[in-house]
């Protein structure tokens, strides 16, 4: 029965594959099919995510029926079952949004690539061999491509070739990590790697993972390699931005740490983690620098979600397990707030025709459920109680304390309260300066942003449930012993 | 739910609930219930002080315990009081439902912090305090706002690292485990041991914890944000905010010593008589009052005048703390309530006056002891106890201050107070001559004097500060409690310090007595005639109304020009341009670094490869 | 140093100096379709058996005479992936001159800051 | 200059890096574990001559799913970032006479060429993606000859559509018969051809899913050609 949560990858596929035939029959049908794929794919991540968590064990898809490491299976375990469902519900979100954000033409070619970039960052998280992670790394890669540039405008291209030529040297120096990994363990399979680990040549391992770690980097946006990023939200249309700094990026950020636990029976493997470290240290820090006087609100929210990305890479690489957990609280925090701030600043593009900061001037008066959201979403984004980020940050900071980054933290601190005076010089723009008159708010859209205040609210006040889920995620990428027992590998005699 | 539990969060819900029902009538009543609520609990629990009343919601992430103890009850006692009398006033002069809700959760916050009984808990409490706080400042003015919270959370953040590296180490955030693990911190020191806080850890600790609180108490180098933030907000809210939230930074102080007072005494030695990171605090908080005393005098606007002088009346309490003897450490509690009754009671006046009014600076204001009699006799009684006159409580605390600090013979500090009561007198008389006295502008002739709610809230502190300083007895019994032994003898009416003695009651009845004398001189001997305003200034050359005769503006002149040399210096200015520079930087590293061509994007990442290359090699 | 070693690497670095050092786009995508098939170069000879041949275990070819297949799939892969992105980049390079009328890198920068 | 220059220290300290960690991996020696097992399995677990095929499909039929997609990605993005309101070939010069009657005859043949190729795709090398090249170099073959010449995307994107539904529900129906996403029920279960292994119908499943990538993949790659030849109206969007 649990082999049907592969249909978590069948079924986006199978809608993208249809929409073609789909079009010639009605072309209106399109998006609400869209919907209906969005909802059903909630509907069975719910289902998975209950699942996992009642049983406690992870769901092995095994695809072809072959067992491990000669088939590839997909490890649905607590993380992946969690992000899944935080995809599939942003999805969903993003497709209402995309009625209204969306008016660019081949609007059937913009619902198949949404649905493909889904799938690609569901594959990624659920994916337990690292060739499969390559394919849906590049799916999520290729859709995002064509996503930024779909907008066809100057800007749109130029964002999108950066993306390409960044992403193609990323993704090739993985492949190159592949090889060596290959070459010397003979196996792909993510449990079989790290069972072998131990046994790889000290000068490859450390090349390796390197390597690896670099291509995924570039995904997931760490400091010198992020420099596509902020063109790539700006550019990029409302709804597939939103969904780019929720959860795409997550799924490499997963990807990433996945790959540090499974190798860290590897030789080198402490120094790269701390050149992780330091990495994104520096992202928090010229994220929120370069976000401070940024008048393209967009883009200001770009690099702010850049520089919380580089926190929870430091969460990651941290080594312990409480640092793992609270950078998966984060992610988690992060994918809810961030959703909600790009839907809030998407629609006013939509509404009033542009993202400058003058033009939120009177937004409290002219969009008040809007501004709302938004002052929510800055609220907690910089770290206050009673909201959902601050014990996501807390766990952090805590651990990376425990872990002797002193230093690391007081920068960190710093950069947040860099990033505390740029959301409050907007907040102030939008409540207290400048006149407008009422712009009638979509009602569908306004229900969306208050399902998700009320939700950062309600985390923020009991955090206990979210809490419980977060560590179990979170252990189930630091114990990768765990990981190996619960992989039913076939003894392949060497 | 336990009595702690609705201290703390009933203020919030009721905040909560005025702003989701945003009626003028029904969130007024919620507001002021919200606040009534702490007040009535704290009174009855005063037997339970030692019961070890205790309360803990486990939030998964952290576990926040509250408790209470002789300590907390105390300052809780204060910040319930003035907060009720602060959110009273606020009836009237509250613009809208985003004031409730701040302010209730600020009064929250607070009360958070002092019933904390673990460091996570007091952390959370203390930003959620610094952020409603803050709210209440942004809705006036932004620079000021923006300014508050970056030097607060500049603050909370040191705290934070600090927090941390006991956390890291010790694997605990409650005050008796820290305390318990200081204490042998401290033995093993002595004996020269191996000890789990290295010293410079320690000295770090400290420096943490020092920046912390004295951003939020004000303390000299780091006090330029109070003179904007109390003026710049609602002035019944001003109150609470600089009566109130600036206790939180002393109750930071004395946590400091209760933890690790003994660890830090042994570990830096003494200085004179009192250790050496206590004159530290004392020295600091000695700077406060002289810088806080001498800019009050040379303001013009009757907010800032309050702003400062709440500074420098914060200087006090800080001596007191940093002498560190038990006696002084009384003091500074001791003061610390008079401070918040006296200045809760000055900012609720100037509230009124503003209200009233709608002036805010000198210039514009004089004369208005006729129209506003209510509001001039609570005024006469909050200068009487700020400036230390016997009757009252500000006497009291400022005398055993005084006894404190000359006890342990620390010359400099003693001349500092005693430097900071004399300025103290002088901005007071600038107060009182501009507001009260002197010709009346011709556009506030039909001012009435305060409404109601005011006047209670007015009342009911100038009611606390007559009775305490007739009766300081009740206080030292409270603060005898607190240290568990005798340390300011007498009975209800005499302070007894072994080398002093004060009787308040004695003293009350030479006053009364004096004041009957006068009266029977006044209405039976000299023909006293009423003098109008024009005779008494320009001997006797002719003169109009319409010409002003009073100094309302530039009232201390002579002195702002001896200081010009020292006023230069200032502090605001630096952290201005600190920032400032910060945000340069942060321009130029962005243009620099995202120039946008996609080559030098490819650049980095081979610059990236090249790291690993040599790094991983 | 194997050929086949060196040649891939050789591929891969010329990939990467064309990226770095060309000012024309379309020469920069040239240099990432050849870096794309250095690393496929590298694949298949990471998973070559000197000795051996293709894994069609037709008549004669008995498993043990066989090379390696896993990498030679996991290269059909990767070529269709470079493909896909070549076709994606062109297409998008397309787009960027229609509107920007130039190819040259240093003047594609709108976006920066 | 000085740019070049750096260029060229900076590859040449990664070159080498590189070298170091492919020297410990040296080249043809026989390090398969999990390779090793395939081969000795291909026959009797797949039914397929040609191991890398069986791998492709069988084995890690997801990766071919997956790579399936990422194509199916790339005609949808062109197609869509090409999009014009009026779109129209402005070829001028028409073919030679040779290539015209050559493209005329050698048609049929190409596009029997490349549906041999993948219709042996589990016998001889090559399969799904260079039959379905081969397919698109007819097409190809007929835009270079005729200036007029066009793909008609009413029927082709609806055939591509087509082709990926069929290779989903054929792992569809795999999960439904053998419990397992894209398990080959033909040959596990039914267990047909069984018996003429090296012959046509035999290798369960792989046929069809490589006749319908075949399909898909030559579809597409015609629908980019065709994108990119177009030139937009000059009223175009």
């Amino acid at each position: 029965m649990s082999q049907y949560a592969s249909l978590l990858i069948a079924l986006p596929l199978f809608g993208a594959f249809f929409i073609p035939i789909l079009k010639r029959i009605s072309k209106s049908a399109v998006m609400p099919f869209l919907v209906l794929v969005t909802l059903i794919q909630t509907g069975i991540a719910a289902w998975v995510f209950n699942e996992v968590y009642i049983t406690g064990k992870p769901i092995i898809i095994m695809a072809g029926g072959f067992r491990p490491p000669i088939g590839i299976n997909l490890y649905i375990g607590h993380f992946a079952a969690l992000f899944v469902l935080v995809i599939a519900v942003t999805s969903l979100l993003m497709t209402i949004f995309s009625f209204k954000a969306v008016s660019v033409e081949p609007k059937d070619k913009y619902a198949m690539l949404f649905l493909l970039l889904m799938l690609g960052a569901t594959g990624m998280i659920s994916t337990g061999d690292i060739f499969n992670l390559f394919v849906f790394m590049e799916i999520t890669a290729i859709s995002a491509y064509a996503l930024i540039a779909y907008n066809k405008t100057g800007e749109a291209s130029e964002a999108a070739l950066k993306y390409i030529v960044l992403g193609g040297i990323g993704s090739s120096f993985f492949l190159v990590g592949v090889a060596l990994i290959y070459g010397s363990l003979g196996t792909l399979n993510m449990a079989h790697i790290a069972q072998l680990a131990h046994l790889v040549n000290p000068t490859v391992a450390k090349a390796g993972l390197a390597l690896l770690i670099f291509g995924l980097a570039v995904e997931a946006e760490q400091f010198p390699l992020n420099a596509w990023a902020p063109d790539a939200y700006q550019e990029a249309p409302h709804p597939v931005t939103a969904m780019f700094s929720a959860f795409v990026v997550k799924a490499s950020l997963y990807a990433m740490g996945r790959v540090i636990y499974i190798l860290s029976a590897v030789e080198g493997w402490s120094s790269i983690l701390r050149l992780l470290i330091i990495l994104g240290t520096l992202t928090v820090i010229i994220g929120e620098m370069s976000a401070l006087r940024q008048n393209n609100v967009k883009r200001m929210f770009a690099y702010s979600s850049i520089a919380q990305v580089g926190l929870i890479a430091v969460g990651l690489a941290l080594g312990t397990e409480s640092g793992v957990s609270a950078s998966v609280f984060h992610m988690f925090n992060h994918a809810i707030v961030k959703a909600l701030m790009f839907l809030a600043v998407g629609y006013v593009a939509v509404e009033l025709g542009g993202t400058e900061i003058n033009k939120f001037e009177g937004l409290g008066k002219r969009m008040p459920v809007t501004a709302f959201a938004i002052t929510v979403g800055a609220i907690s984004i910089i770290g206050i109680p009673l909201f959902n980020i601050f014990w996501s940050k807390m766990q952090l900071i805590l651990a990376a304390l425990n872990a002797q980054y002193t230093w690391m933290v007081a920068l960190i601190l710093g950069a947040s309260l860099v990033e505390a005076t740029y959301y409050i010089r907007l907040i102030h723009t939008i409540w207290f300066k400048g006149e407008g008159e009422k712009v009638k708010e979509s009602s569908v859209l306004a229900l969306v942003m208050l399902l998700l205040v009320a939700l950062i609210i309600v985390i923020g006040i009991y955090p206990e449930p979210f809490w419980n889920v977060m560590q179990k995620a979170g252990s189930d990428i630091f114990n990768v012993a765990q990981y190996i027992k619960n992989v039913p590998l076939m003894g392949v005699s060497p | 739910m336990n009595e702690l539990a609705l201290i703390v969060f009933a203020p919030l819900i009721a905040g909560a609930l005025a702003w989701l029902i945003d009626i003028k009538g029904i969130r007024e009543i919620i507001g002021v219930l919200g606040a009534a609520v702490p007040l009535g609990y704290a009174a009855l629990l005063y037997q339970k002080v030692n019961g070890g009343l205790s309360f803990a919601i486990n939030l998964g992430v952290f576990k926040l315990t509250f408790a209470l103890n002789a300590l907390n009850w105390f300052f809780l006692g204060i910040g319930a009081l003035v907060g009720f009398a602060a959110i009273l006033a606020l009836v009237s002069t509250g613009r809208d439902s985003y004031e409730w809700l701040f302010a209730l959760m600020s009064l929250s916050g607070v009360l958070g912090v002092f019933l904390a009984n673990d460091l996570m808990t007091f952390f959370i409490f203390w930003e959620i305090m610094t952020f409603a706080s803050f709210m209440m400042v942004l809705h006036y003015n932004k620079a000021a706002s923006l300014k508050y919270f970056l030097l607060s959370v500049f603050g909370a953040y040191a705290m934070l690292i600090a927090l941390g590296m006991i956390y890291a180490k010790l694997g605990t955030f409650d005050f008796a485990q820290i305390q318990q693990a200081m204490y042998k911190e401290a033995y093993a020191v002595a004996f020269k041991a191996d000890t789990v806080f290295s010293k410079g850890e320690s000295i770090l600790i400290y420096l943490l914890f020092l920046i912390a609180f004295g951003v939020k108490a004000g303390m000299f180098p780091l006090h330029v944000w109070a003179p904007d933030a109390y003026s710049e907000t609602n002035q019944s809210y001003a109150a609470m905010f600089s009566g109130v939230l600036s206790k939180t930074g002393v109750y930071g102080f004395i946590m400091l010593y209760l933890l690790m007072g003994t660890r830090l005494a042994i570990e830096l030695g003494g200085f004179r008589s009192t250790t050496k990171f206590g004159y530290i605090i004392a020295f600091l908080g000695g700077l406060t009052i002289i810088v806080g005393g001498l800019l009050a005098a040379l303001q013009e606007d009757i907010r800032k005048l309050f702003a400062y002088s709440s500074i420098s009346q914060l200087g006090y309490i800080l001596v007191g703390i940093g002498v560190g003897t038990a006696l002084s450490m009384q003091a500074a509690l001791f003061h610390a309530l008079s401070h918040a009754l006296f200045k809760g009671l000055f900012f609720l006046i100037v509230a009124t006056i503003v209200y009233r009014t709608g002036k805010t600076t000198f210039a514009d204001m004089g004369g208005l002891a006729e129209k506003m009699p209510f509001t001039f006799a609570m005024a006469f009684v909050a200068i009487l106890s700020l400036a230390g006159i016997p009757p009252l409580v500000g006497f009291a605390s400022k005398w055993v201050l005084f006894e404190a600090v000359i006890s342990q013979n620390l010359p400099v500090l003693g001349g500092m107070v005693f430097f900071g009561s004399a300025i103290g007198f002088v901005y007071l008389i600038r107060f009182t001559y501009a507001v009260w006295f002197g010709q009346r502008p011709t556009d506030l002739d039909n001012v009435k004097d305060a409404p109601l709610s005011m006047a209670v809230a007015m009342a009911i502190l100038a009611l606390f500060n007559v009775i305490l300083g007739i009766a300081p007895g009740l206080v030292a019994r409270e603060l005898n409690k607190i240290f568990g032994k005798e340390v300011i003898g007498g009975n209800l009416y005499v302070l007894d310090l072994g080398f002093g003695k004060y009787n308040a009651l004695a003293i009350l009845i030479y006053l009364i007595a004096g004041i009957v004398i006068a009266g029977i001189i006044y209405f039976m001997g000299a023909k006293a005639r009423r003098v109008p305003v024009t005779d008494t200034y320009q001997s006797a050359n002719p003169v109009t109304m319409d010409y002003n005769l009073t100094i309302r503006r530039n009232f201390f002149l002579p002195l702002k020009e001896t200081l010009a040399f020292w006023l230069r210096i200032s502090f605001d200015k630096l952290y201005h341009d600190i920032g400032a520079w910060i945000e340069d930087l942060a321009e130029v590293l962005r243009n620099y670094i995202y120039n946008g061509s996609v080559q030098s994007y490819a650049w980095y990442l081979a610059i990236i490869l090249l790291i690993l290359a040599l790094w991983g090699v | 140093m194997n050929p086949y070693y060196f040649a891939s690497i050789a591929l891969i670095l010329i990939g990467l100096y064309a990226i770095l050092a060309k000012r024309n786009v379309l020469k920069m995508l040239v240099g990432l379709s050849i870096m794309e098939t250095g690393v496929n170069l590298l694949l298949i000879s990471v998973g070559y058996v000197s000795g051996r041949s293709a894994p069609i275990l037709s008549e004669g070819i008995t498993p043990d005479r066989a090379v390696d297949p896993i990498p030679q799939a996991l290269v059909l892969t990767a070529i269709v992936i470079g493909v896909a992105t070549t076709a994606m980049a062109l297409s998008v390079v397309i787009n960027l001159y229609e509107k920007y009328k130039t190819l040259n890198v240093e003047e594609i920068r709108r976006l920066r800051g | 200059m000085v740019k070049r220059i750096f260029a060229i220290v900076f590859i040449l300290i990664i070159g080498f890096w590189m070298a170091k960690a492919l020297d410990q991996v040296p080249f043809g020696q026989d390090r398969m574990l999990v390779g090793k097992y395939y081969l000795e399995h291909v026959k009797e677990e797949t039914g397929a001559v040609n191991a890398v095929t069986a791998v492709v499909v069988n084995y890690r039929g997801f990766d071919t799913l997956g790579e399936v997609t990422v194509l199916f990605i790339a005609s949808t993005g062109v197609a869509a970032l090409l999009w014009r309101k009026k779109r129209k070939r402005t070829a001028k010069t028409e073919g030679s006479v040779v290539l015209t009657t050559g493209a005329r005859l050698l048609l049929p043949f190409i596009m029997l060429f490349g549906v041999y190729i993948f219709i042996h795709g589990h016998l001889t090398p090559g399969g799904g993606f260079p039959g379905g090249a081969t397919i698109a170099t007819a097409f190809l073959f007929l835009y270079l000859a005729f200036t007029v010449y066009e793909v008609d995307h009413k029927i082709f994107e609806p055939l591509e559509g087509l082709a990926g539904v069929g290779y989903v529900t054929v792992g569809l129906i795999g999960l439904a018969i053998g419990g397992y996403f894209l398990f080959d029920w033909i040959w596990q279960t039914w267990g047909i051809g069984k018996e003429n292994i090296g012959r046509l119908l035999s290798a369960g499943f792989i046929p069809i899913i490589y006749t319908l990538i075949g399909i898909k993949v030559g579809t597409e790659l015609t629908g980019i050609v065709d994108n990119m030849i177009k030139e937009p109206e000059e009223g175009g969007q």
